[in-house]
């Protein structure tokens, strides 16, 4: 796909952009530029992403046959928990912002960089220092808490690194809050002339959502940590149930961010959607309006319903029942956009790039987990579903067939504007079919565990749970295929793709209009924005007087 | 779309151009120095969210037990001296005012009004952390310090305890030992609190000896005025936990 | 440009303000340690917060200079309470309607 | 299928006769469980045979081979509120039922049996009233209503039996409760359900459904000891519980007789409903649950009793009606250390 206004020989690649300004790694480590840091973030969070796909790979494997026979108990549990605090923490958390938002939110709103380069920077430090902690508790020996840090378990009755990895969360969460703080700031004081609220692109709607679920919601799950660790080290009581403590409470300060944390995962994927199936629609996405305020309405309504995961835990039934009506209302805009995104379809020029292909995935599989969030939501089958693969399988679609889905297609989108360069488009074609196939099979069958009543978390189980368990694991190996492919032919077309161009998918948001790879100051001048965003009316109007002024 | 990377000099709008900004001071991405500094000042004060969030856990956790546990609460509540909480109050916000007088001195540019405030400022915050410390270590000698230490002797035999409080109504052995609870909050609230103490102090010094160079009151006060952001929150966390942990019914 | 008003003048904000604020919150001081040896019954913590309250908003409306800023800024403050409240507030019921029964 | 060894192929054809789809219907509360589940299948299914058509017809009348030059439209508020109230309606309907069903799970009826679960890391303890303890099983009759009241003495657990479609948490510090029916003899698993350490996937069991003939054998054949009530009377009076609760005129504490199921004024001001919550709460924490009239002397017996003794003090107390039945007390503790060796009673288990 290359740009009709561009002839082909002129693709070259630009003389100067933000790779060849300054060269060394020093001049990385210590950039204040926005579009490296993301760089720095993408890589780090890809590592990461391996290593915790390692660790789900490790825990398909053990479920492979019903006896505890490819590790320890002990074993299997460190390796949940690791899976559970790596791919939350350094891979969902900061995927899409950190990476795509850190990228293109300037870009994207006529800035020169974020409002806090500096911050930007220290933010990535923060994760790296997070990390580090979640690696020496790994090497360590570990840690088997789950993600969640239950109380009392992980203050009396583990004997494992509970501390450090509270740490490495606390630290994480820390590079999260100054990366919501920026974008916010970014998005309210630096936004070119003329680049009004409803002129944004949608991206940038969802990642400010998603910031404000940072920054309020994460310092409740630092301070949750902090008494853990506190009680850990100290026995000051405030959860231990034998000295008067509640530890429904820690349930409560932990669920407050983490519940929101799963909009912070989704919204900024959900943002990428948008720009995608606008983009191969050719068309401005249906009803913007709906969609920019479904996306701070799932944040603000994202407040109100942690305790849902507590219906079964002693939550007061009276408060369980307004938790699960406040739930129920949280899950409309997430119909909404939804069916916004169907209906831009509509008399739209639909191509099927690869980005495409991923949101359509998107779609199905996020659909699919949106609507089972339903049957958890609603309190009578909660009872028998939660604590289920049924709820593993649920976040499993959000989690990983949306948000993933929506990297991924994030980052085929915008490829070409990252590198300059074109990925090969069969390949990339084939990995989204296959993710797409395998993801169904890995956590389809999960869905009839859980309701069969396999428990999560369990390293063995009863033997008439196998034969679903084997296909999800089959499921799995497909879908480990599907994430490797990308990362070889993206590694690949970073020296030999062919040169992609500015504008490769014909696309309106400011990133396209300037020189891909860009440029360190990003636009040679601040454009004056004249147009709503997504308005392909006037992205061909530019096009003509551009090939006038050429010829 | 290839032009020269070299960032060409940000032209100041027109009508900002009574501002005309020192251009070492204005960062290559802001356009004026007005929008440099509102971004700071804005992105301070989402920090400071944060900060409310933070706390935030401590004061749920604090509005439970004590509504469970009030008369636990009431009672550990008087081990507190009001006088040392008191005057800490009076330094902290005595502390914040002349706080606020160094954000005035750096935008009316007096070197030496700033630097004089910031040095009170120092001392007071110093003189906080002073009397905290001596409460604090008052509570190690009576054992009041959650954890394997801690010890109800106080509450459960009052009048055999050293301590010349009166106030304090023996309680149930089962009911004195909720008391840890309240000094692990207390412990953990004030303990934040004084942590922000800490780092705000050691930013202070850092600020002083800029100040004492000339900085700030050359028309550059954006740091001050977002470190006073900082410091007047620490001030009014103070003034929350200062009634809820020292004044809990205490007319009885 | 938007709908809210996201930028202010500079304000500087004189010493005699700062002073009687200053001189305020003093005050406030003496009147909660007061109040707090002052039989109300059940209004005893509900003054103490009330005073607080009346403290913290003087010192964020003049010393933080919100009350000479922009509707963005005095927006973003408002909202950190807000959440604040979401969380004590729905917390709160959990903890309040566990006792109204059986379940 | 030539190719496959006939060994093999046996053993996956028995294989896939032994996997499950769908879990055992075995309580009166499955089949309304299911129906929710159905409706919401139904719902999801038809939401997302809605949103597959609507991609897939327009992927293929709007491809760009199709369809060159898009048609731009702004959206329509029309159709995007319907789109936003059919599925608040549906959403709302199924709270309401979910919230219907919940309250089913939840309320007991009156005239249930109890049995109390303890969960420690890593087993589940059953605790009969008539004395039969059980570790990692629960034997129950068919056709009568079974109330669970779980606690649990270290971490949260969680009590999940997916045949009766119930489950409920074992908290530390706190009774919580859950019923079923059972409806169908058999043998049925359970699970611990809240990961609770190292060997979670090993706090399993079995829930074995009775005739009622079969469970009045079984009772019989496994009666361990005294009963609850005569295990939490012996109790009673090791910890002379009855020097104060002697139901005399002058004593120092209130008489027992009654007092399970009765309305409490507390010297609070309070009035509080006494149930099995209540009575261990006011053991561990009596100075917090003191019956108006009288002193807050009453000590703490927070780490003297273990959660069995206390359930089995709250049976006896369940069983005093009246207050010659307290004065009995010492006189038949006397007897029963006679008739038997303590040792196999479970419940009376008193920690140093």
């Amino acid at each position: 796909m290359s740009s009709a206004a561009t002839p082909e020989q002129e693709l070259t690649l630009p003389k100067r952009n933000f790779y060849n300004t300054e060269y060394g790694l020093l001049s990385w480590l210590l950039t204040g530029d926005h579009k490296r840091i993301a760089m720095l973030y993408l890589f780090s969070i890809t590592f990461f992403f391996f290593v915790g796909g390692a660790m789900a790979g490790l825990i398909r494997l053990e479920l492979l046959t019903p006896l505890p026979d490819l590790m320890a108990s002990d074993t299997y549990n460190k390796v949940f928990t690791l899976h559970g605090i790596v791919m939350i923490f350094l891979f969902l958390v900061p995927s899409v912002p950190a990476t795509l938002g850190n990228f293109l939110i300037p870009i994207m709103i006529g800035a020169k960089d974020l409002a806090f380069p500096k911050i930007n920077l220290l933010s990535w430090y923060l994760y790296i220092a997070g990390a580090s902690c979640f690696v020496i508790s790994m090497v360590n020996g570990g840690v088997d808490t789950g993600w969640t840090f239950t109380t009392p378990l992980s203050t009396h009755y583990v004997n494992t690194n509970v501390l450090t990895t509270g740490i490495g969360v606390f630290i994480a969460g820390f590079s999260s809050v100054f990366t919501g703080l920026n974008f916010i700031v970014t998005i309210h004081r630096m936004r070119a002339p003329g680049m009004t609220w409803f002129r944004l692109p949608l991206f940038v709607w969802a990642n400010y959502a998603a910031s404000i679920l940072m920054v309020l919601g994460t310092p409740v799950l630092a301070i949750a940590i902090v008494l853990v660790a506190l009680e850990r080290a100290f026995g000051i009581g405030v959860f231990d149930p034998t000295k008067g403590g509640d530890p429904l409470l820690f349930q409560h300060l932990f669920w407050f961010y983490s519940h929101p944390a799963v909009y912070i995962m989704i919204l900024p994927g959900m943002g990428v959607i948008s720009e995608v199936i606008s983009t191969f629609s050719r068309k401005r996405v249906f009803g913007y309006a709906a969609v920019a305020f479904s996306s701070v309405a799932i944040a603000v309504f994202g407040f109100f319903v942690w305790a849902h995961h507590m219906y079964i835990m002693g939550l007061s039934n009276y408060s369980a029942l307004v938790f699960s009506l406040l739930t129920m209302l949280v899950a409309v805009p997430s119909a909404i956009k939804i069916f916004n995104w169907s209906a831009t379809l509509y008399k739209g020029s639909i191509s099927f790039d690869t980005p495409m292909l991923y949101a359509f995935g998107f779609i199905g599989l996020f659909t699919i987990g949106g609507l089972t969030g339903v049957f958890l939501g609603s309190l009578g089958t909660d009872i028998h579903l939660t604590e289920t693969y049924f709820i593993v399988a649920h976040f499993h679609f959000v989690m990983v067939g949306g948000m993933l889905m929506a990297f991924l297609a994030g980052i085929h989108f915008w490829w070409p504007k990252m590198t300059g360069r074109m990925y090969p488009e069969g390949l990339s074609k084939v990995a989204a079919v296959i993710t797409f196939v395998g993801f169904i099979f890995t956590f389809f069958p999960q869905f009839i565990l859980g309701y069969l009543g396999m428990p999560r978390r369990y390293h063995a189980y009863p033997p008439e749970f196998q034969v679903l368990n084997v296909l999800s694991t089959a499921g799995a190996t497909v879908l480990g295929i599907g994430y490797l492919i990308p990362i070889l032919y993206l590694a690949w077309s970073v020296k030999y793709g062919k040169v992609a161009g500015s504008n490769p998918w014909n696309a309106t948001g400011l990133e396209w209009q300037i020189q891909s790879p860009p440029l360190t100051e990003n636009f040679t001048e601040i454009p004056e924005v004249d147009h709503e965003a997504y308005d392909y009316e006037w992205l061909e109007h530019k096009n003509r007087q551009e090939v006038k002024s050429i010829g | 779309m290839d032009s020269p990377v070299i960032p060409t000099p940000p032209t100041p709008a027109v009508e900002q151009a009574a501002h005309a900004a020192h251009p070492a001071h204005l960062r290559h991405h802001f356009e004026t120095v007005e929008q440099q500094k509102e971004a700071a000042s804005f992105g301070m004060w989402l920090f400071l969210l944060t900060e409310i969030m933070f706390f935030g856990g401590m004061f749920a956790a604090y509005l439970i037990y004590r509504n469970w546990y009030f008369a636990a609460f009431a009672d550990a509540s008087k081990t507190l001296s009001i006088w040392l909480g008191g005057i800490n109050t009076l330094v902290l916000i005595t502390s914040s005012f002349t706080m606020a007088m160094g954000v005035w001195c750096a935008e009316t540019r007096r070197r030496r009004g700033l630097v004089l405030s910031l040095a009170l400022t120092i001392l007071l915050g110093i003189s906080f952390l002073g009397i905290k410390y001596n409460e604090y270590s008052e509570k190690f000698e009576k054992h009041h310090v959650p954890g394997a230490s801690f010890s109800v002797e106080t509450f459960v035999n009052p009048t055999a305890d050293e301590m010349k409080n009166e106030k304090i109504v023996a309680l149930a052995p089962d009911l004195a030992a909720k008391t840890e609870i309240y000094f692990s909050l207390y412990f953990a609230m004030t303990g934040m609190h004084a942590l922000h103490m800490v780092i705000g102090i050691g930013i202070l010094t850092v600020l002083l000896i800029k100040a004492w160079g000339g900085a700030y009151t050359n028309g550059h006060m954006t740091t001050i005025e977002n470190f006073g952001l900082y410091w007047h929150f620490v001030d009014i966390v103070w003034i929350f936990l200062f009634p809820l942990l020292y004044l809990i019914s205490r007319h009885v | 440009m938007t709908t809210i008003d996201e930028h202010h003048e500079h304000h500087i904000v004189s010493p005699k303000v700062y002073a009687v604020i200053f001189g305020i919150l003093l005050l406030g001081t003496a009147l909660t340690v007061w109040a707090a040896f002052t039989e109300m019954g059940w209004l005893n913590p509900v003054v103490a917060i009330a005073i607080a309250c009346v403290k913290a908003t003087l010192v964020i409306l003049y010393f933080m200079h919100i009350r000479y800023s922009s509707t963005l800024m005095k927006l973003t403050v408002c909202a950190g309470f807000f959440t604040f409240m979401i969380l004590i507030g729905m917390v709160m019921t959990d903890y309040i309607s566990r006792a109204w029964g059986l379940w | 299928m030539s190719h496959i060894s006939p060994v093999l192929w046996q053993f996956l054809e028995k294989w896939l006769a032994n996997s499950s789809l769908f879990p055992a219907e075995a309580s009166t509360i499955a089949p309304y469980t299911d129906a929710l589940y159905f409706f919401l299948i139904l719902i999801s299914l038809i939401g997302l045979v809605i949103v597959a058509l609507l991609v897939g017809t327009f992927s293929v009348l709007y491809n760009k081979r199709r369809h060159p030059v898009a048609v731009q439209i702004e959206g329509s508020t029309l159709l995007e509120a319907t789109w936003t109230i059919i599925p608040l309606g549906l959403f709302l309907i199924a709270f309401v039922w979910g919230a219907l069903l919940y309250f089913r799970i939840y309320n007991p009826p009156p005239n249930a049996m109890n049995i109390y679960i303890v969960g420690k890391q890593w087993m589940w303890k059953a605790e009969h009233p008539g004395g039969q303890h059980e570790i990692n099983a629960l034997h129950i009759p068919i056709g009568r209503p079974i109330q669970l009241t779980l606690i649990s003495q270290d971490v949260f657990h969680s009590f999940s039996i997916p045949a009766f479609r119930v489950k409920r948490e074992a908290i530390p510090g706190r009774y919580t409760t859950v019923w079923f029916q059972a409806t169908k003899v058999g043998s049925y698993h359970l699970f611990c359900t809240q990961y609770c350490g190292t060997a979670h996937s090993a706090m399993i069991g079995e829930i074995i459904v009775q005739t009622p003939e079969d469970y009045q054998a079984w009772l019989a054949s496994s009666v361990s000891g005294a009963s609850l009530a005569q295990n939490g009377e012996r109790l009673f009076a090791t910890l002379s519980c009855n020097a104060c609760h002697n139901a005399n005129p002058d004593s120092r504490g209130p008489s027992l007789a009654n007092v399970y199921g009765s309305k409490l004024q507390l010297v609070t001001g309070g009035s509080v409903q006494v149930d099995d919550g209540y009575l261990r709460d006011a053991i561990l924490n009596p100075s917090m649950h003191v019956t108006a009239g009288y002193a807050p002397i009453m000590p703490t017996y927070q780490g003297q009793i273990s959660e069995e003794g206390i359930i089995s003090l709250v049976e006896y107390i369940k069983t005093l009606d009246s207050n010659y039945r307290v004065q009995q007390t010492l006189n038949t503790t006397e007897i029963q250390n006679q008739k038997q060796a303590p040792a196999t009673a479970p419940g009376t288990t008193v920690k140093p």
